[in-house]
């Protein structure tokens, strides 16, 4: 049974379709990547499996559970975290109560304060501002922050949404090592990236999403060696 | 998942536990005692003992439509049940009343009220007929849901008819039930107090009979009709509303003249709710001091006309009439320019602040010498057309009808209108409408100025209708009295304006009991109409969908840019 | 002759500036376009020059006027008109009525005239539905007058949107990604609509967009924000084969590896669907 | 030259004259009573105390629409009833019994204590059963939606209980130990304004440790901030939400024991204008903001008592105090127009179209 099974699901916006039949599978210990264009359904897939958003039709299964009928905190309970795109950081708490929001749902002192020193070992800059309000931080640090507290929830599933967005080069080069040692302690993750060259690198299989479909699903390494995304998503021609 | 045929216990119990809270608080603020006094039909049942059973009835209504899927012997069990815990409270209430002397705290729990819930018996015994019969009453509203709606319709409006007709029985008889043909008619249907047996039954097999036949008929009515020529349905628009016309014009004939003061009431609210649908229904504004426009008026008129000793102008109604709507459309305004870049919900508590403030005015020594303070402004005089003076009920009548016909009107040619636009392009979306090359300055005064209007020139009739005029009239209250017609009748809506008015205004002045409980039950109306109805009774067509499309809407997760 | 510019506009929010310094000159009768990552600030000068926003330093100036310090109304009326990144249409009235509403600043009756029920309101309002009428034909929503607009589907509801924003006649067409949420088929027809607004109706055009084969097929110039500064402008061309342009937004990541890989030609055939 | 005519921004005009019209007549009001100086020492000092304990309850009730209105953006227009709900109920049935039974005497602190707790729990209650029936099920419903079922709730609770315990002025039992006055540096206070005072400020900081410290007021925070993201990060929403208004209602339902400390009476209506009030203070001190709603009542209890003396009796307005709601009304008006994010509240970067 893979870890995360979304089958067929069809997600409006008010009478806007769009997701128009997507599924996709996770197996467990794997990074899976979404990769498409701006608006191809991406972030929605993600806000779906998370419980945000519930499908019309179609079913989204974690481990054989069906996750419809939870709301989304039971489902973050359940192991499942994601990292919105975008700064969506809280702004007016400071870096560790941030942090400290990431694990809301853990009651494991010890294994907290452990996470928080390899957050803090991971991205030092936001241990030298862990008492500094959110919204004071630079775009390269809110989105370490991001990243910081989805960390902190210890996710088995983590669901990624354009982690190198805004990121200086060398910090994108980080947080891609990051995501696979993350992965390499074993947690499995599923990563949405406009920047389809690192994305299909550090996978190992990818889905190509267009407006609200699957157009592709493969292994990373075929991925990067299909006609079509390189010319379309790796910009080789 | 829920299997649907199980037996839904726990949902079963939590409902009947709510069903009983809500009767015993019923019963705990005096509504059942005191209306249980007002005989829907006579000597059997009355419409307190109707507010107690009916939320029980209700609440096992309800409870089957939640369990839509179980099997209907199972529904009906789960009515028993819900009925039977529902009595619960009552049955403790009975038991507590008298050795802890409850009426210390509760006022209302008094022996009268025990008596009723007793049924008159003595305690084990009236314990005993209270849990039965609730029971029994949570049943049959399981079973009433479980009807076909074939038959549940007729038997659900049969029944409100028969409860509206014993209501209004009092008023019925009064206006039409002594000489000529309402004499012989009223043995027949009305006892002493209420409804006969006989009358009940009657009513209700006509109204159920007519609504059934109508439920099976009427598509095919409509469809002829929808399927006339357009000139010929043009004709029948507009013959129905010369008809209209003229039975509004023969009205007060009809109705004699108690009826016609309350329907003069109702006219005055109807104004004002007019107005207030400018600024709250079309323009989005939401105003909760919307009474001081009504203040205004009714004071500039008493100034301007007072023969007593603080009248200044010794105008005739008719000369001081434009000065007053003046004078409210000058403080339309003036309210207007600060409130002009405050959202929604700011807006309503600073046009409620300025509501007070024009109270506190009035009442305030600092205005007396003006205004009268809490003696308020005596002598004023009515309106003459010709030589008339406009004194009865039925003489004023003609007066608000022409008001309220002249509001409509500009309501009605203003919606349509590039300012209606303007208007609900604003209460759509202020910063778009802006966008469009909308004046929001222009826009939003425009409305405060005519909806204040409309106030103005309802207060002044007021003014001039009661002769003296004092603050308390013009409190809190009345703002939130117009508020919940509009609401109640649909937002935006004209005819909603009158269905509205008539429910809020004419039906509590037919009910003196209702005095003390009408803002209660305004309050739950509110809430229930926001949460099963927001549209209202009567809503305009596009409010109805605006607020129903809300539920379609999924979360709104967007990432943002 | 430039019809709008822009001279080193900066809107601060709080501590972050949006928009900086930022310099643009757009031509009579163009189409130009704005891109950059998400957050660049394109958006944010929309609201400069349409006046939902007052900007802290600099001017904009549109035909040869400033109008840096007017509201939105009086900004439309002078002649130039948007759409929003996500549809803000009046969801609740019909497709009709938002256009009736986009009229508005070429429409003259006062609500005096309209109770009289005048005669002059009443061949306006004719003139004004008749118009509507023709604006409803020129972008293909005939017959969907009654509709609400909230019920029309998506690429109907784009285009209502432009359709209302032509009623004003601008001269100036400000569009907020016209295609996002589009499938490809739909993308070329807007691409097509849009050059006819252009062409037919004499109207400049500039746009903010993500999809390059849309930002590279139809405009003439292109300005490049990134952190609200104008990095840098030119035709599509001369964008394309920016080191600057690249780096910004082929993630960052990418760079060392654009040096290994073959300078792409700065040639003809946009091959980037998105760059986000 | 036109063009400059046309950059005018009339309403900016209009709105500068209306507040200099106020600033002028305030200042020439107090000079005019400075010079006359009607007043002793002691008289200002009285008001001054006053102000601060009206003051104080209207912070303790301003708190909860400031937690309400921070979480979900809406002015939850049934708050005072919250208030009035708890302490007549605790003064029908815990108060006036011990008194009788002659306790509130005996053990006035442990009465008053019991007294406080069954008003919070009541209040709580009150405020736990109105989320859940009038505002949740409109949770997505357009803003003015809840606004019209939360002035419906606010009718329903006043006439529910004028129903339930009637419909006069029931009187709260004078407690001896708060009779009389404390004298403290020279400066005479009552005892129950004292008490007023202190307890005022202790529930404060109990409120602001428990918002910022405590993992349940971080969440609180979290919520208020994002819901969506909140949820992502594992919080339960709802729950957060009727915590929120359960905790704005408890302080309520203090400040209601409070008020019948110092006004020594309960009533069905006595919620109302307090209510609006510190919705006033609330506003004052920047909506959303713990420490904004403390100094917002505070600021407003003060004016009201003062002003009145201050500044109305300079411009020869007879029976001023009959006007202090108008001062509280003016001073919401004013503070909307000129600055609507309060005294402490942050601009928040008003992002539009």
């Amino acid at each position: 049974m893979a870890m995360l099974e979304v089958e067929n699901i069809h997600v409006y916006y008010g009478n806007i379709h769009a997701l128009k039949g997507i599924s996709l599978t996770v197996e467990e210990g794997e990074i899976v990547t979404l990769i498409g264009a701006n608006g191809a359904g991406k972030s929605t897939t993600l806000f779906t499996i998370s419980g945000l958003l519930k499908p019309r039709e179609g079913t989204v299964r974690l481990e054989g559970e069906d996750l419809r009928s939870y709301p989304a905190h039971e489902i973050v309970a359940k192991g499942v975290c994601q990292v919105p795109e975008g700064r969506r950081i809280f702004t007016r708490l400071t870096v560790l109560e941030n942090l400290e929001m990431g694990a809301f749902t853990r009651t494991d002192r010890a294994g907290i304060n452990r996470d928080l020193e390899r957050v803090f070992k991971l991205f030092p800059r936001l241990e030298e501002r862990r008492n500094q309000v959110g919204g004071t931080l630079s775009g390269g640090e809110q989105q370490m922050l991001a990243i910081g507290r989805a960390l902190m929830a210890r996710p088995r599933l983590l669901l990624l949404d354009e982690p190198s967005m805004g990121l200086a080069p060398m910090l994108v080069e980080g947080i891609f090592e990051t995501i696979q040692d993350i992965n390499r302690e074993g947690t499995t993750v599923l990563l949405v990236e406009q920047n389809a060259q690192m994305a299909l690198q550090v996978a190992h299989r990818g889905y190509v999403l267009e407006t609200g479909q699957i157009a592709l699903s493969d292994t990373a390494a075929n991925l990067r060696q299909n006609e079509m995304v390189q010319k379309v998503y790796l910009g080789i021609t | 998942m829920e299997t649907s045929t199980r037996f839904n216990w726990r949902e079963s119990v939590r409902m009947g536990l709510i069903a009983g809270v809500i009767a015993l608080s019923l019963s705990l603020i005096g509504l059942v005692e005191t209306f249980g006094g007002r005989d829907i039909i006579g000597g059997v049942v009355s419409l307190g003992q109707i507010f107690l059973f009916g939320a029980i009835m209700g609440v096992g209504y309800f409870s089957a439509q939640r369990n839509l899927n179980a099997r209907a012997g199972v529904n009906l069990l789960g009515g028993l049940l819900i009925g039977v815990l529902a009595s619960l409270p009552l049955v403790v209430l009975i038991f507590v009343a008298e050795p802890i002397n409850l009426r210390q705290f509760l006022p209302n729990a008094s022996p009268a009220l025990l008596e009723l819930i007793t049924f008159g018996q003595e305690q084990v015994t009236g314990a005993l007929i209270m849990v039965a019969v609730c029971g029994v009453l949570g049943l049959i509203g399981a079973g009433i849901y479980l009807l076909p709606s074939r038959l549940r319709r007729p038997l659900l409006i049969g029944l409100l008819l028969v409860l509206l007709i014993g209501l209004l029985s009092e008023i019925i008889i009064l206006a039409w039930g002594n000489k000529g043909l309402g004499l012989k008619i009223r043995p027949l249907i009305f006892a002493a107090k209420g409804l006969s047996i006989r009358g009940a039954l009657l009513v209700f097999l006509v109204v159920a009979g007519l609504n059934a036949a109508w439920s099976s008929q009427g598509d095919r009515v409509r469809q002829r009709l929808d399927a006339l020529p357009s000139g010929q349905q043009r004709a029948f628009r507009w013959s129905s509303l010369i008809l209209g016309l003229v039975i509004l014009l023969f009205l007060p004939m009809i109705l004699r003249t108690y009826l016609t003061e309350v329907i003069d009431n109702v006219g005055l609210y109807v104004l004002m709710g007019l107005g207030l649908n400018i600024v709250v229904g079309f323009a989005g504004l939401l105003d909760l001091g919307y009474v001081a426009f009504f203040a205004i008026g009714a004071y500039t008129m008493g100034v301007l006309t007072s023969q007593g000793d603080l009248g200044v102008g010794g105008m005739s109604f008719w000369m001081a009439l434009p000065f007053a709507v003046l004078a409210s459309v000058m403080a339309g305004i003036i309210l207007g320019v600060p409130v002009l870049r405050m959202r929604g919900d700011y807006l309503a508590i600073v046009t409620l602040g300025f509501g007070e403030i024009i109270r506190i005015l009035a009442l305030s020594d600092f205005l007396a010498p003006v205004i009268g303070g809490a003696q308020g402004i005596l002598k004023i005089p009515k309106a003459r057309i010709g030589g008339v003076e406009l004194v009865a009920p039925e003489q004023l009548y003609y007066l608000i009808l022409g008001a309220c016909l002249i509001a409509a009107y500009v309501s009605w040619r203003l919606r349509d209108s590039r300012l209606g636009r303007q208007w609900m392009a604003m209460r759509e979306d202020e910063d778009v409408a802006q966008a469009m090359g909308i004046d929001l300055v222009q826009t939003k005064l425009l409305a405060f100025a005519i909806g204040a209007a409309f106030s103005g020139m309802s207060g002044a009739i007021f003014a001039s209708k009661l002769s003296s005029i004092f603050p308390h009239s013009f409190n809190l209250l009345i703002s939130i009295n117009v508020l919940s017609l509009i609401i109640l009748g649909g937002i935006g809506s004209l005819p909603g304006v009158v269905v509205g008015a008539l429910i809020l205004v004419g039906l509590p002045e037919l009910l003196r009991e209702f005095a003390e409980y009408r803002l209660l039950m305004y309050g739950a109306l509110l809430i229930v109409m926001m949460i099963v109805r927001p549209e209202g009774f009567w809503p305009e067509a596009t409010r109805k969908r605006e607020l129903h499309g809300y539920e379609e809407l999924e979360a709104k997760a967007v990432p943002a840019e | 002759m430039a019809i709008l510019i822009a001279n080193k506009v900066t809107k601060r929010f709080g501590g972050l500036t949006a928009v900086s310094q930022l310099d643009l000159e757009i031509k009579e009768r163009s189409i130009s376009s704005i891109i950059g990552p998400n957050g660049a600030g394109k958006t944010t000068f929309f609201n400069c020059v349409t006046g939902f926003y007052q900007p802290e330093e600099g001017e904009i100036i549109f035909q040869g006027r400033p109008i840096q310090n007017r509201s939105p109304d009086q900004i439309t009326r002078l002649g130039i008109a948007r759409t929003y990144q996500n549809i803000r249409l009046f969801a609740n009235m019909t497709t009709m009525e938002n256009i009736l509403v986009g009229l508005h600043p070429r429409l003259k009756s006062t609500w005096i005239g309209a109770v009289l029920s005048t005669a002059g309101t009443r061949r306006e309002e004719e003139w004004a539905h008749e118009e509507a009428r023709k604006l409803l034909r020129f972008v293909n929503l005939q017959g969907k007058g009654d509709i609400l607009a909230k019920n029309l589907p998506y690429g109907d509801q784009r285009r209502l949107e432009i359709a209302r924003a032509l009623a004003s006649q601008p001269k100036l067409l400000l569009l907020d990604e016209p295609t996002a949420g589009m499938n490809p088929a739909e993308t070329s027809e807007m691409v097509a609509f849009i050059r006819r607004l252009r062409d037919e109706l004499g109207i400049t055009i500039l746009l903010i967009e993500h999809q390059m084969r849309v930002v590279m097929s139809i405009s003439e110039t292109i300005a490049v924000l990134d952190y609200g500064e104008k990095i840098a402008e030119g035709t599509p061309a001369e964008i394309q084969s920016n080191p600057r342009v690249i780096e910004a937004y082929l993630g960052r990541g990418s760079v060392a590896e654009a040096a290994e890989t073959p300078q792409r030609p700065a040639s003809t055939a946009p091959a980037i669907s998105s760059l986000e | 030259m036109r063009q400059r005519f046309e950059n005018i921004d009339y309403l900016g005009v209009i709105l500068w004259l209306f507040r200099a019209v106020i600033i002028v007549a305030v200042i020439w009001g107090t000079i005019a009573t400075i010079l006359n100086n009607p007043y002793s020492t002691e008289n200002w000092i009285d008001f001054l105390v006053f102000g601060l304990a009206q003051g104080s309850l209207y912070a303790l009730i301003a708190l909860g629409y400031t937690l309400v209105y921070g979480i979900l953006f809406m002015i939850n227009f049934a708050h005072g009833e919250f208030f009035m709900s708890g302490v007549f109920t605790a003064t029908v049935f815990v108060a006036i019994p011990l008194n009788q039974a002659g306790y509130l005497n005996r053990y006035p602190i442990l009465s008053l204590l019991g007294i406080t707790l069954v008003a919070m729990v009541v209040s709580m209650g009150i405020a736990i059963l109105t989320e859940r029936v009038a505002y949740r099920p409109l949770r997505r419903a357009p803003r003015l939606v809840p606004l019209i079922t939360a002035i419906g709730a606010s009718f329903f609770w006043q006439y529910f209980f004028r129903g339930l315990y009637g419909s006069g002025v029931t009187a709260f039992p004078t407690v001896d130990i708060l009779k009389g006055k404390w004298s403290i540096g020279g400066i005479e206070i009552l005892k129950a304004q004292g008490v007023v005072i202190v307890a005022s400020v202790l529930l404060l900081i109990g409120l602001y440790i428990f918002v910022m410290r405590t993992k349940t007021g971080k969440a609180m925070r979290a919520v208020a901030e994002d819901k969506d993201i909140a949820a992502l990060m594992g919080i339960d929403v709802d729950r957060v939400i009727v915590i929120t208004f359960a905790t704005g209602a408890a302080l309520a339902g203090a400040a209601g024991v409070l008020y019948a400390l110092l006004f020594r009476q309960v009533h069905f209506f006595m919620g109302f204008i307090p209510g609006i009030k510190a919705f006033t203070a609330a506003v004052l001190g920047g909506i959303g903001s713990v420490p904004g709603a403390a100094l917002g009542g505070l600021f407003l209890g003060m004016f009201e008592s003062v002003g009145p003396s201050l500044f109305l009796e300079g411009l020869g307005i007879p029976a001023a105090y009959q006007l202090k709601d108008v001062i509280a009304f003016t001073m919401l008006v004013l503070v909307l127009i000129f600055r609507p994010q309060g005294i402490l509240g942050e601009r928040l970067a008003e992002k539009k179209a």
